[in-house]
Order: structure tokens, then C-alpha cells, then sequence
């Protein structure tokens, strides 16, 4: 346990977290700081693309081995279940709507989330595989499909004639933050180490400082709708921490069982664990406009992403080094 | 009679679209958007967060003449009820464009 | 009666926050801020500098019915007499949202 | 007659500085500009494209009396037939400001 | 013919124009994706004033040579005798406002396909001159004067009383795209070497990143004005191809008769080949309202300078390096 | 003489100066050029986090030393005491609450134009110490009280029933500016030598550009508060250049007097010459709504500040230097 004391103060004290600390205390004490629209927009495509593209390029050196098809299977497979297994939870306490809306959010990712526990490995001196970004890329959009099925299958039926399956798919695969990371990603692979000395200023050297001023923001916002969830009840703040380690859990054991790099399964854990606050709820809003954004953009922004940066993140790196031994490679990468 | 009437819409700003192709069938010769509007209503307070567009309204602004004032009222009904927003009809009694010479002023 | 008016207030963007607070205290149904308005008025050219948004106004409109509006208009009052701005008060011929049902067309 | 009325224009972006200027010589009291409003009309879609502020409106509205808003109106016209956009006017039940008492209000 | 097409090839493979490409492709289709304003302006104000500052910096190194006065003469008389004979070809089909419009628009140019060509040279390994900024800003206003004299000339005589000449050479001369550079190019002048080495890092290594940023946003606009050029009939769209490369040919010529170095020939014929879809049409906007935007800006936009970029560049290189030896040397710089 | 010529030379050839030079110039020829919302207050913030991040790194280094605490009094006593003595100047020709909020303006501090003095500092090789910062921090908020404690205490009693003391207190110390300078403070506090590395390029490598871009905009903005000034009669325009050559004439004495570093008491000097054009006007407009911001704002936005970032700066470095040897000191620094 003291390791894993130690990794959680080591985090904490990592001028990105600290600037989501500082962003949370702003909000609470309503200092009129912000940063005013749209510039937190600036930050997270910036993030996206400089990941995307760091990725791509990792992924051009490594090339598509066993391992990467291996771990892309089970970040799909991750995207899949979890959606499925959380809207039955979820149905105990609330209707089919939100069940399908909180299902969705837990079964995407959040990148920021991600790209925290990158900047974390890096300060340990580990880098993750480039590839786990196509796997971060490849878990955001099934759970939307997924959420608006269970949706579509429960609810009770209706003249609901405005429902397209093509809007669905758009906003699922096509949406913004899933393009763009996608795109840069291959753009990565394309330009290869070349186009990397190109821009490593732009998308290396300043990223942790544009992370914690994103990060500043991300704090302001969460702290702000905590107070959304008041409406919650007792049910769904809980479920916010539980299901994301429930979720790292089953990501450590599968990543270990297929045998992949314990980096690797670290960076899937996170992803398992992280839940989407911009891109699922915005497709949500359109095709599930009868469940309330006021409970599932709280849950992931104020509960779920906060737990994540500053004690997930530690935890599930402990979880991984402390069971590693005990769990056996099913899968031996040729 | 061409008498000259403001419609006025604000809802989420997802169903901008929806509105637009809406207006398009109907017809009407024009219309203005205002993009970045929030406030309150049975939803709670919808404020922009600056990273998505979740809790955004539109404001759609339509100067139409009567008959069209209903057809875009019957047609944006459903859109408000589902998605949320109002929606106020009011009176022009001057109008000045291209499209259009201006109707009899009703206070002649 | 219940007749819809439309209540238009424009004023320093630092009072809006009282404005939210009164318009709650009002007990009415809704409003819709504008953020983004600048303009002209006794205490001169107010134009938004980017830096501080200290020559910013902010709109507000609210739809309500006539008891709601005249208690608005008299809580408004003195923080435009204070802070300057302008409200403005017109008629609503048609109304739809989810909170009301349409109040009786005066047209018909 | 004293009653108040309000005008408003939706027309090129490019063209707010004229209007302004146009506004101080008739005297008005003040108004207000909304800078982002995109729309449609004779000329086709106007929609920002964030880089240039080509395919940009704004909204200005001018709260004044009878005879400034004949003024304007007259003097806006030719902007609009030759810039595009649109100009409509409507009454004002009730009007608080700093300038002016408020005006009988024609209900009473 | 070999040579050319890997020069496109590699040229296409550059970051900056993939990002461009991954724009186009998010706007067909219909992503979401989407950079808000104002972040393009940021970009295309940082790009300006570092392009600016950079040729400023390089003009102090090299000084008011012969060959600066010749590049700059050869860069006047291109934005002089551009709109003026395009002019003549346009009035074929269109009416005298249009004509004079477009006109202005190839006759003017466009600081990013000047910026992309350098970063094409940068990675050959070739640096032009950073006089050549200078001839970008120079080149800026000309065609913006000259199309409205030709529109005045031209066409049918009104009662338009709206009409300022002051208006006009405001527009020309102090927009702020023409201010910004030409000061940053001066501040660049004074400021030499150690003001170089003070801002080196914001405008030369993240140059690239911003570059890519903007161009993403580019390829998004540009795919979006496609549509608006159903309405510009059979006409339009070739003469957006051919009369670039015509001036990238005559602007060839021209360079080797005054004898620039081939790299600066290269800048001049890219200079004399892109179009302006941001300082003209606001001019013309203003001074032309009856000429019509929806022409113009796609024409420049989403024709004119993705060719510039993709295969503009590589081609007048190509041909450069072809035709050098065949034309000669008519003014020996002392 | 001659040396403080040279300085004002080699600080106005400072490309950050003459971005700021070259914004003026634009707003005077009344060119379109204009750094749209909200870029310039992603620049004002970068610089406050920056500034406050840097500040906090070196404070770790040399910790809370006799020199902290006499440098952090002065400062305090500084902030108490200008605006008190400005206040009753004002009187003389304006009324209470005028007088109050112009004094409440030139008793707290204007961050950019600290931030402008350090790079001043560092083109000569200077550096001052960290926790001038937190004087920066510390000198922002009390001159907002006492204003308004002024102002309260002159002013006719009226039925203000509006009035709310927490709400000054809130807008005095948790403002926007105050909070995120010291919070970036104390994030560089705990995360020291390690976080810096981390940021570095982020915070240091890119500050002057980022100070270029935002000084361009400071001086379009100057330019155009000037003619605000014509309403300001004959009196305000040299007290807004009088009293800050006043201020750092005291500062300058007292910082010898004290001890302190002469780097240090040099940006003791500023902070007191400085006028706040930021914070204290947000605060005034919300509490002394009497009071015009035609006036507070362009005297400390169009005068003072390029008074003090042109002539100022080298001037009290000049003065400090010659008078340095003829005040004895009076606290030896243990
Ligand atoms: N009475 C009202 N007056 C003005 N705006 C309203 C009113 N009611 C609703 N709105 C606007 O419509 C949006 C959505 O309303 P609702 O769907 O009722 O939450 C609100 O966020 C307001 O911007
Ligand atoms: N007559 C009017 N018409 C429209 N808007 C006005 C009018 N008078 C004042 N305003 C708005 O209210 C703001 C503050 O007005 P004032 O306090 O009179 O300076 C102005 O900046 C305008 O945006
Ligand atoms: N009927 C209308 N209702 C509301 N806004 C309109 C209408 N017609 C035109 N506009 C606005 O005026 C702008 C210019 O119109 P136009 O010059 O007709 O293209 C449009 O982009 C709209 O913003
Ligand atoms: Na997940
Ligand atoms: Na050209
Ligand atoms: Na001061």
C-alpha cells in the first residue's frame, strides 16, 4: 500500500493535476476566473491531434504486430460488454432512457483521461504503444450504437418517425473528436518519423502545457456541475467510481490474459475506466432526447473523470504491478 | 392577406438544422440565426460550458406573412415538444427588404 | 388574463447575474440570454474590447403573461435606473412551448 | 404622438459602421448590435466561415419613437436594397430607460 | 516526368497538406468536425505576423540588394498586369462587376500557399530569400485598386453616391492582413538577429503545428464551398486552374530574365499563382456588393488553392528546374 | 543621461515593444486589423499562468527568506497607501467616487506590465527573484477595498440598499487575475525544479512570442481608449503619468531603504507605477457604478501603460542605478 500512497502524491503533485485542483478550488470559492469559449475548444482539439499524430507515428515503428491486433480485439471487445452489462445495472433504479444514455458514456472513453495517464507513464519513464491510440480511437464510438439499440429495444413503442439509423452512425463514426483523432493518427503513420521532426515542437514540446491549461478548465467545469447532481439520488454517484474500477478490473485481467505489455494494459485499464463527456452526450442529446444530460454529463465530467485523473490512475498502475504475477498469459504473443 | 408577422424560436441548438431544412420546405424567404444563447426553462438553465455544445440554444428569427406564420408554427410544434424551447409569434407593422414590398402599414 | 407579452431587457453584462436571481424570485417560466451585445446609449458607446468585459451589455428576453411582466418590469427598474440599459415591453400573439398551452390567439 | 416603437435590421456586418453612423445623425437614443447573426435570404445562405467575415450579419435594434423610426427607415432602405437584408419595425407597450419617461402605455 | 511525380508525392505526404487532405474528407463526410471561430484567425494572424517577422529578420541579413529591387519590380508589375488581362478573359461570360471581382482575386495573392510552398522548400533543404515577404506584401493591394478603376470604368454609369476613394485605399492598403505582415516584417528589420533569437521559438518551431492547425480548418472551408460553384457554370472552374499556372508560367520567365535565384523564382510564381479568398473579397464586399461572393471566394477557395497546394507547388518547381536552362539571363544582377 | 538614452532605445527595439507600437499604428491609420474575442484573453491568461508558474518555480529554489517578507511588506504597504494619497488628490478636481475608483486603479498593478519589465531585465542578463511574483499577486486586490471604503466614507448617504461587503471581498481577492497568478504561484511552489522541466517550453520558450501577439493587442486597444480621453479635461492626463513616476520614486527610495536586491526593488518600481486597466475597473463598474469607466480605463489603458513600458521602465532602471549609492540602507538583510 505505501507504493501505492506514494504514486498517488507523485501524481498529485504533476503541474497538470494540480491545475485541475486549482480550477476545481476557483469554481467552489466563485472567483469569475474562466476561460471563456472557445478556447477550451482549442485545447482539446490540439490534445486530439497531437496524440493522434504521436500515435500514428509510434505505430508506423512498431508496425501491426500480434500484439496490436490482439489488444484492438479487446479494447472492442471492452467498447461492446460494458454498455451491455452497465444498462442492466442501471435499469434497477432508472428508466430505459437514461439507462441507455449512462450505458453509452461508460462505455466510451474520454481522451483527456488517457492522455493524463500518458503524461503519468512518461514521468515513470514508460511509454505506452502508439497503438493503444487506435484502440482509444476504435472504443469511442460503439457504445453510442449500442446505448441507442438498448434503447430502441426496451422503450416502449411509439410514433417516433423522426429516428434515422443513418444520423445514428454519423454521429457515432463521424463525430469531430473521433475523426480527428483517427485522421491524425494516420496522418502519423503516413509522415512517419519525418513528419514527427516536422511538428515534435508543436505536438511534443508544448503538450503538457497546453494540458494543464485544458486541465484548469476541465476543473473549473466539473466542479461546476457537481451541483447537478443533486438530482442524482444516491444510486449514480456511487455507480461512478464503482463501474470504472469494476471496468479497469476486467481490462487488467484481459490485458494480462492475452498477454499484453503491462504498459499496454495500463493505458486499457484507463480507457475501460474513463467515461465520455463530449462526444457520447452530444449524440445522445439527438437520438436519446428523453434522457437528461444533467444526470450523465455530471456523472463522467464531476465524478468519473476527476476519480480517474488523481486516484485511478495510480490504482490501477498499483493493481497491475501488485497482480501481475498471479494472473496467467493465456495468449503467448508469437 | 400579406400582413407581416415575426416568428421567433429558441431550442437546442442540435435541432438548428432540423429547423432550417423545416423552413426551407415551407418556403419562407428568409430567416436569421443567433447562435450562442442560453437561459432557462422547464429543461433547468441550459449555459453554454465552452467544450460542448450540450447545453446551447439557437435563436431563429423568421419574418414571414401569415400563412406561412402557420406553417412553420404547426411544423415547429413537435420539434419544441420533444426537443424542448418556445416558440412566439409576433406582430410586424413595417417591413423593409429585397423580397418583398412593404405590406399596407396596418396603422394607415 | 393570461395574454403572453414578451419582456426585453438590455443592459451592463455584470448584472446579470441579478437579473437571473430577480427573474427566479419572479417565479417565471423561462428566459434567453444573449451574452454577445454591445451598443449605444446615455452612458455612451459601450464595444466590447475582448480583454475585460467591462463595455459589454448582455439581452435577456423572457416571455411571460401580463402579472409576470409588470412585476418584472417593476424589479428592473432600479438596476437599469443604477446600471443603465433599456427594457422594453411587446406583445405576444401566439405562444408555444411545453410549459403553457397557447393562450387564446387575440387574432381570433 | 410620443408612442415608442423598435426597429430592427439584420443586414451585412460590413455595413454596421454606416448604420451607426446613420443612427447618430438621426439623433436616436441608443440601440444595440448583436455581431454574429447568420441567416438567409435573396442572396443565399450567410453563414460565418470563421475566417473572414464575409458571409456575416448583424442584428441591430433601435428602440425610439414615430417619427426617428420614419427617419430611419427612409435612411436605412437604400442599404438594405443595395446590401441586403431586412428592416422591420413593431410596436412597444411599455419602455424603461434611463432617457425617457416611460410613455403612455396604450392599454391603459 | 519521374521527378515530378515523386516531388508531388512527397509534397502530398507533408504534414501540413495531410491535414488539409483529413479537412476536405471530414467535411464530405459531414463529420461535425469543426474549428470555431475565432481559432482560425488566430492561426492565420500567428502565421502572418511569423512569416512577417521571419523575412524582416532574413531582409536585415541580406540587405537592399540589386536582386530585392528587381523581385520587388517584377512583383508590382504581376499585380498590375494580373487583374488587368484577367479582366478582359472574364468579361467573355461574365458581367462587369463579376469580372472585375474576380479579377481582383487572381490578381492578389494568398499568405498561406506562399507559407506552404516555403515549408515545400524548407524540407529540399532550400531557404528563399526573406525579401520575398516583402513582395507577398507588395503584391497584397495592387489588384484590389485595379478591379475597382475597371469596374468604374466599365460599367454602366448610376446615380451611386456611396462611393469613397479613401474607402478603397483603406481597404487596399491598410487591411489588416497587408499591415500585419508588412509590420511584422519591419519589426523583423529592426529587431535583426537578437530579436530573432528571442522569438524563435513561437514563430519558427511551432510554425508548422499552427501551419497544419490552419490548414485543417482550410481543407474544412474549402470542401464547403464546393457546392457554391454549381451556380458558376462551365466557365469558371477551369479558368481557376489555367489562369494560375499562366502566371506561375509568366512569372518563370519573368524571374529568369531578371535573374532571381531559382528558389525565389519558385516564390514569385507561387506569389503570382494563388488567389485571395480573404483581404479581396472583403474589399470587394464593400466596394463591389454587386459583384457576387459565391463566386469569387469558392473560385480562390476550394479550386484555385488546393491546386496551389497539392500540385501547384511540385509543377512550377518542376518546371523551373526544366525551363532554366533554355531562357536566358536578360538582366545580370551587378 | 546618455546611458538611460541608450536604454529606452534598446528597450523600444524590443520586438514585443514594437508589436506593440505596430498595434497603435494600425488603430490610428484606423486599419481593420483586430485580434478577435476572446484571443486576447487566452493571451492575458497564458501570461498569468506563466508568470505566476515561473514565479513559484524559483521561490521553491531560494524559499521565504528576511528578503521575502521585507519585499512582501513593502508591497502591502505600497498597495495601502497609493491609493489613499491618489485619492485625495483626485478630490481636488473630481468627485468622490471618481476620485475613488481612479484611486483604487493606480493602487493595484497591471500584470503585463510587470511581465514587459522582466523581459527587459532578462535582455540584460538580470533576473529577479520568484517572489516578486507574489508581490505582484499581493498588490492587486487591497487597493479595490479602499477604494471602495473610501468611497463609502465620503460619499452623501442614499438609500444604497444594494451594497454588499462579501461581494467586494470576492471580486477584490478571488478574481479571475489574482487567483490564477497565485495559484500558478503556488503550483510552481510544489512542483519546483521537476515541474518545470515539464512545462518549460510551454511557459518559457514560447512567453515572448505569446507577449508579442498580445502586446499588438494591447496597442490596438490603447490607441482606441485614447480618444475616450477627451472628456478627461486637463487634470487626468499627467496625474496619469505624474503619480506612477511618483509611485515608483517611493518605491525605488523605499525598496533601498529595505535592502532588497536592485533587480528586485526595480520591479518593486513598476509594480507601483503600474495602473490596473483589468481587475480593479471589473470591480469599480460592479460597486461604484457612479463612478465613469471612460475615464478609469483609458487613463490607465492609453497613458500610463505605454507610458511605463517605453519610457518607464528604463527610466526607473536608470534611476535606481544612479541614486542607488546615496540612500543609505537601513535594514541589513540578515
Ligand atoms: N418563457 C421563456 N422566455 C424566454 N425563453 C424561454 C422561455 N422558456 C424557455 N425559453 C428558452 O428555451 C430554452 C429551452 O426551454 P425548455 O425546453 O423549456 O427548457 C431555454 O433554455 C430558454 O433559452
Ligand atoms: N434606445 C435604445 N435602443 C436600443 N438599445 C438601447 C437603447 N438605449 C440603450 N440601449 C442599450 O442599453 C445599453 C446601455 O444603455 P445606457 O445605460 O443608456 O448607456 C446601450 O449600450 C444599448 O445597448
Ligand atoms: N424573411 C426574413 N426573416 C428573417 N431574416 C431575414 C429574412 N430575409 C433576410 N433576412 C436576413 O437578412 C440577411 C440578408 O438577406 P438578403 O440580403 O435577402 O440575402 C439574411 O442572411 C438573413 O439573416
Ligand atoms: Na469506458
Ligand atoms: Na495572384
Ligand atoms: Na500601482
Amino acid at each position: 500500500m505505501g507504493i501505492d500512497f506514494q504514486l498517488i502524491l507523485s501524481n498529485l503533485s504533476h503541474p497538470p493535476i494540480l491545475f485541475f485542483f486549482l480550477g476545481m478550488i476557483a469554481s467552489f470559492v466563485k472567483s469569475d476566473l474562466k476561460i471563456p469559449e472557445p478556447l477550451p475548444k482549442l485545447f482539446s482539439l490540439y490534445l486530439l491531434l497531437a496524440i493522434g499524430f504521436h500515435g500514428g507515428v509510434e505505430l508506423r515503428k512498431t508496425g501491426i504486430s500480434h500484439e496490436v491486433v490482439y489488444a484492438l480485439s479487446a479494447a472492442l471487445f471492452m467498447a461492446v460488454v460494458v454498455p451491455i452489462y452497465a444498462f442492466f445495472i442501471l435499469r434497477i433504479k432508472l428508466d430505459v432512457y437514461n439507462s441507455a444514455a449512462i450505458a453509452a458514456t461508460y462505455g466510451s472513453i474520454s481522451a483527456v483521461t488517457y492522455i493524463t495517464a500518458v503524461t503519468f507513464l512518461q514521468t515513470l519513464g514508460i511509454e505506452p504503444g502508439g497503438y493503444m491510440v487506435a484502440a482509444l480511437a476504435l472504443m469511442e464510438a460503439p457504445a453510442i450504437v449500442i446505448g441507442i439499440v438498448l434503447a430502441r429495444l426496451f422503450a416502449p413503442k411509439t410514433e417516433d418517425n423522426e429516428f434515422s439509423w443513418g444520423e445514428v452512425f454519423k454521429e457515432a463514426f463521424l463525430n469531430g473528436s473521433v475523426l480527428l483523432i483517427t485522421g491524425s493518427l494516420l496522418i502519423g503513420v503516413i509522415s512517419g518519423e519525418e513528419g514527427w521532426d516536422t511538428l515534435k515542437p508543436f505536438t511534443k514540446d508544448i503538450f503538457k502545457g497546453m494540458l494543464s491549461f485544458f486541465l484548469l478548465d476541465m476543473g473549473l467545469l466539473a466542479a461546476k456541475r457537481i451541483g447537478d447532481l443533486k438530482s442524482a439520488g444516491f444510486f449514480l454517484p456511487p455507480f461512478a467510481i464503482i463501474v470504472p474500477v469494476l471496468n479497469a478490473c476486467m481490462a487488467i485481467v484481459i490485458g494480462r490474459l492475452i498477454g499484453l505489455h503491462p504498459a499496454n494494459t495500463f493505458m486499457f485499464a484507463i480507457l475501460s475506466a474513463s467515461a465520455s463527456y463530449i462526444a457520447v452526450p452530444a449524440a445522445m442529446r439527438l437520438s436519446l432526447p428523453e434522457a437528461n444530460p444533467s444526470l450523465y454529463v455530471p456523472m463522467a465530467l464531476a465524478i468519473t473523470f476527476p476519480f480517474n485523473i488523481t486516484v485511478g490512475i495510480p490504482l490501477y498502475y498499483y493493481l497491475i504491478a501488485k497482480t501481475n504475477k498471479f494472473i496467467p498469459v493465456l495468449l503467448e504473443i508469437p | 392577406m400579406n400582413h407581416a408577422c415575426k416568428v421567433e424560436i429558441v431550442t437546442d441548438a442540435i435541432k438548428l438544422d432540423s429547423i432550417v431544412k423545416l423552413l426551407d420546405e415551407v418556403g419562407v424567404s428568409g430567416y436569421s440565426v443567433i447562435k450562442d444563447v442560453i437561459g432557462k426553462g422547464t429543461r433547468g438553465i441550459r449555459g453554454d460550458d465552452g467544450l460542448t455544445e450540450l447545453f446551447k440554444n439557437n435563436y431563429i428569427m423568421i419574418v414571414c406573412n401569415e400563412k406561412e406564420m402557420n406553417t412553420i408554427v404547426e411544423a415547429v410544434c413537435p420539434i419544441i415538444h420533444k426537443f424542448g424551447g418556445i416558440c412566439i409569434v409576433s406582430d410586424v407593422i413595417q417591413r423593409i427588404g429585397r423580397t418583398q414590398s412593404n405590406p399596407p402599414n396596418p396603422r394607415d
